[in-house]
């Protein structure tokens, strides 16, 4: 755990030997760690490591909508809220809500929506709590990518997974997987998000400079990065179901 | 811009979507065509810039304001430029009152990535005395008139309410603010014209600057900045998804469409 | 658009010629500009600028109160929501409403409710929306004179017009039509407002210090200001109907 | 005064109207008539000047504090005296809980202006360093019963308040309050002692001191503030409409009745 | 009226003499004065002065409950609302309600509510108004004592009166009834409450440091300052009915 | 802690307590049994310091940050330690969102109130210059799975996260503050270990760590605070009521609880 006193940006976020500050290679991915089913009082839920990053998702709903004029007769709605940590930053942040993370709920709301089936649940909502207690860049993507797994614990049909990373560009190299240092100091930042069942992006921003054929290589490196993720994703999934067989099997022993 | 209280028939979707689909409109408009464009600026006597625009029936009049004040800390040598804007319940039945909701502060924050990431605000002409003193210029959009795509009226209302801005001159002396008597105008403040292109998107189909009744019913929209030859920041709303090759599309066309409605409209006139 | 850097109050408020800052004389009415159904969407509305006041009304109703709890059975309710733009005036006014602008909101309802047939809208409400966009003294009367207005181009019925002016004195002797210098470093403000159909003073405010002898011209003088201002409202109607009966016409040449 | 969330019976207001007609009110006042008034001062200890004041059955408690800190640059030789007012829930089942309300703010700002257009506080006595450091008054009225005309009764307790006011007196010492141990009284603040008259409308009946029912059925109320000789400010309040004469004739009895008020009352006597 | 210029704590909390600083001995209460039925227009008052602490109590109910949600099916709910003059304090308090006002409205609340019959008055609400006008110390135990007699005022059944009173320590000593500057500069802080119908403590906070000997001393004292609480608060409504007694009297001897 | 919005059944309670009388508790627990602690340090690395603690299925995290700043003019050679608390929605369908409610505050209270009194943040230690400069450390507790207990979960969770706390030793030079590169740690920081104890009542029987069930249907809670060897704060929740031969005897009964704990738990191990 690194302590650092002041929050200065390096003149430079390439080493001598050509990786990033913190040893990576361009288009190598932090250290992702993904487990689903931690919280006992949630319909769904599950935590990740993603870097420094740790979050948990929580899923609630099918339930009735509070308040009820929210509600929508034709269909059931979706709630996103996004919150971090005072403690989960350099500066501790301020415990009510700011605006930045009621637009990064908004935003995981509009990821979401398109792979869930909200037309069969009418008059209900489901509310997702995404609580970053740990931040270090990209929480957006990776708290799609943790509530995605959260719904999918839950039990909730869903069209596919949705997976999400940030690109980024810095000292004029296109990466991927921004770390916390690298959003605040570099050039650009594409956090995108993709929804498996059409292969579309759900989640896309862009801010800083490129030029058309570096945005262009950049969402062909972003597919490449949210494969992998994906695959994380799904050995998350298998591995409850694998431990909820062996403990049935355990359970048949010990019996 | 989704978040409307209104409720859209499935009729009224269906109608406008199976137009788009025949390459129409329901006012008549092609699909990559913008509304009529008019721009007034220096229309409100108590601001120091002001710009009054029109994007079809969508009106929207901003103001520039300045007040001076210590910088930021890691920014010691440069002012500061921030963005709001206000949907008036006047200019919609669909706006309610209270405080700034999320179209709102979404309309802000549009403008303000859209202008901040393509060199245009120049903050270090905002210094007065690195470390002491800079502007703090606030650019306040107000809409007027809602008839959709409030963020490329916004836009290009913030831009000229910048350039037409005439900001009284301070020169640090003896650790206060003196008023030299000139003025700073656009023609030092600004430099790139960036500008936000909009789209929305209904089904699979996609089309320029969404009205009204378009925005009620889309899907989603996209919102892409772009300066002369650079992109300068991009905005999804709403539940649409787009694939890679029409946002390499709608990067492209942005471009195109940016440079012509800049040269039309050609703002640099309003400069004082 | 003169750009001043320090609000200074001046010693004078006439100039040596006897007529005041702004060049009118003691009882001349600054410029007056009115124009109803300016804005598309509102069921009445319009726009006017008095001196470099530039204010917008708009009118929506009778239609459904929100929130419900505020719907009265036997009859309809007004509100009025009196907002200034952050830009309207020298220091930049904060963006949200500020106890001024309630007040004044209260002042323009009560206003403007006596000449409202409100008895015939039971449970619904309309709402008059005022926003100055330029301020320059007297946006009182000057919100309640352009809102009549907006509600007169929605077509509500109304008992009359509703006029009003500020009165104040400055430098000892009494003025018609205070400007925004006047109004603050004067040494009196009278505005009032006139409900047409019963000859009374609807609004009614006094700040300052005045004799009896003084306070009994000014409402004199007051009255004399009303009916001018009376004038160019009934002629922005006037020109609202002309105009339509000419692209009528035009439509009918056109055709 | 009218935003009261209670439905008065139009039988009500018809029966206290045909009575006015008569020139009779229902608790046997005549129309221009005041119901009895009672003041106490030093009523608080840990307020630097305070009273408590009855009018019929309304009772209002005043407290007054004071801060020291740096004065309005306008006014860089001038202290400041605020009002605040609240209705507390306690004194009606017609007051709700919450933040002060319109009635709040309106009865704190009638009195407010009453007394600041009379010559009354003596801000420039309430400087101890010029530019540097001024006095901040707080004049704090709490409704404690609620029973009609409430702007009288806080105007005449707020005036008390200020008159039984010991402000510890400061001096300017090396960039530094020191503090003498003298007081500054309510003689040395307060000069003019104006006084708000109220008067209520039903229908076209006008008359003084509103009692609960006539305020709950009035279509509007009249407050005029006067000081011995002159006037100082007037306040419309509700939807009634008064005819040029009507108020002419109101400016008038208000200076009598202030007088003879004023004189009864002897707020002087409660000065340390 | 002392009035103090700057709020410091002494040295030493009693004097040479071995009293304390207001002269009291170390059990002794300080004045208490208790009048009910002072408000009109409330369903049951009280006034209290305990030392300098003036407070007044008003009880409105059982009436609807506001707002509805609120409401319970099977039982009445009490709510008390304590409020702080501003005045009241030496430092000018904020008008707006703190922490600490809600914290002791909500600690008054449960001290008050096992004495009421609430299951009598299903869907009902009981409001308490507590106001603080002047304060010295003890608001907490003063504020509970004077409400308590308010809901005896308006005839509420009760199965008890409640009694109130804060112990502490100052100097190493035990004492009785904490005045301001006591409970400031003091070591420990008990108030409690008792409920006479079973002799119970309803309220019981502790702040400070005190051994287990002490704390069990300090529980007799309260029941000996308790009990003559108590008795002060029967005083106050026998005399109310001995004075419409009187008034009974007086009015057949008028007549 | 009582504030619960759901409606608990009369059958239930019942069912508790008729156990309780046998000595039994629905999750086979004996009255004054705890159920099992877990406790992890040095889980945030943003965080100054912190800690993740379970008691049951009730699981908190803290974390500990700090900025420096101006004493209170009162105590102007100590630092402050302030204790805030967040019931995350998360944590369980009873938390509602929106601003802290009551239980967030009284949680924070009580957690911090039994630490105050306790000898145990050496509030000197976190001055780094008379009357100029001190530490203020915000410790900051929330409730990820809520199953009851929340404050003897939250005590221990704010102890360890302070315990284990590493802050950058700061020198006064010149009149800034300069960073010497060493570190305070809890060795520093924390002098004594005070531990809150909390009982559930329900009808006339107390028993020791309320589940969540207990917890919902209880009269009241009583949360007693104290160190090796003496009593630091009790509060008392809800409307039961305690006679005082019952305090005595939880009061003893907690000084034996803690002093087990606190050994067992050995949160020293943490520091670093």
């Amino acid at each position: 755990m690194p302590l650092i006193i002041k929050d200065e940006y390096p003149e430079k976020l390439f080493r001598e030997d050509g990786k990033r500050l913190d040893g990576r290679d361009k288009h190598e991915l932090r250290p992702i760690k993904m487990e689903v089913g931690v919280l006992e009082n949630a319909d769904g839920s599950a935590y990740l490591e993603w870097g420094n990053n740790k979050i948990y998702a929580a899923v609630y709903g099918p339930r009735e909508v509070h308040p009820h004029h929210l509600a929508k007769p034709d269909k059931g709605i979706l709630r996103v809220f996004y919150r971090m940590a005072t403690f989960s930053v350099f500066e501790r942040k301020r415990p009510a809500p700011g605006r930045r993370e009621k637009e990064i709920s908004m935003v995981v709301t509009d990821c979401l929506d398109p792979v869930l089936f909200l037309e069969l649940y009418p008059g209900t909502s489901f509310e997702v709590f995404i609580n970053v207690m740990d931040a270090d860049g990209g929480t957006r993507c990776a708290s799609t990518t943790v509530a995605a797994l959260a719904l999918a614990d839950a039990g909730i049909p869903m069209r596919s997974l949705v997976s999400a990373v940030a690109m980024g560009k810095i000292d004029g190299e296109l990466i991927t997987d921004l770390s916390g240092i690298e959003d605040k100091a570099g050039e650009a930042d594409l956090p995108c998000a993709i929804t498996w069942f059409n292969e579309e992006l759900s989640l896309l921003q862009f801010d800083g400079t490129m030029d058309i054929k570096e945005f262009s290589e950049c969402l062909v490196l972003a597919k490449e990065a949210l494969n992998k993720i994906h695959e994380i994703q799904l050995e998350a999934l298998k591995k409850k179901y694998i431990d909820i067989q062996e403990q049935y099997k355990g359970g048949e022993k010990g019996a | 811009m989704m978040n409307i209280k209104r409720v859209i028939s499935t009729i009224e979707k269906n109608y406008i979507l199976s137009n788009l689909k025949k390459g129409e409109r329901i006012d008549g408009r092609g699909l990559w065509d913008y509304r009529d464009w008019t721009v007034k600026c220096d229309v409100i006597t108590s601001a120091e810039g002001s710009s009054e625009v029109t994007l079809g029936d969508t009106k929207v009049i901003t103001g520039l304001k300045y007040e001076v004040g210590p910088p930021f800390p890691d920014l010691p040598n440069e002012g500061v430029c921030t963005f709001m804007a206000e949907l008036l319940p006047l200019a919609s039945p669909l706006f309610e009152r209270g405080p700034p909701d999320e179209q709102s502060i979404e309309l802000a924050r549009v403008v303000d990535r859209g202008i901040r990431h393509a060199d245009c605000v120049q903050t270090k002409k905002l210094c007065i005395k690195e470390n002491e003193m800079v502007y703090i210029l606030f650019v306040d959009i107000y809409v007027i008139n809602y008839s959709g795509n409030l963020i490329d009226a916004g836009g290009i209302s913030a831009l000229s309410a910048l350039i037409s801005s005439q900001i009284p001159e301070g020169k640090w002396v003896d650790g206060n603010v003196e008023w030299t008597g000139n003025y700073l105008t656009g023609e030092t403040i600004v430099n790139e014209l960036p500008m936000v292109v909009t789209y929305g998107k209904i089904g699979d189909m996609i089309f320029l600057d969404p009205s009204l009744p378009e925005e009620l019913v889309c899907d989603g929209m996209l919102s892409i900045s772009v300066t002369e030859n650079k992109l300068a920041s991009i905005q999804k709303s709403g539940t649409a998804t787009f694939s890679m090759e029409e946002i390499e599309m709608l990067v492209k066309k942005s471009m195109e469409l940016a440079k012509k409605i800049i040269k039309e409209l050609n703002l640099w006139q309003y400069k004082r």
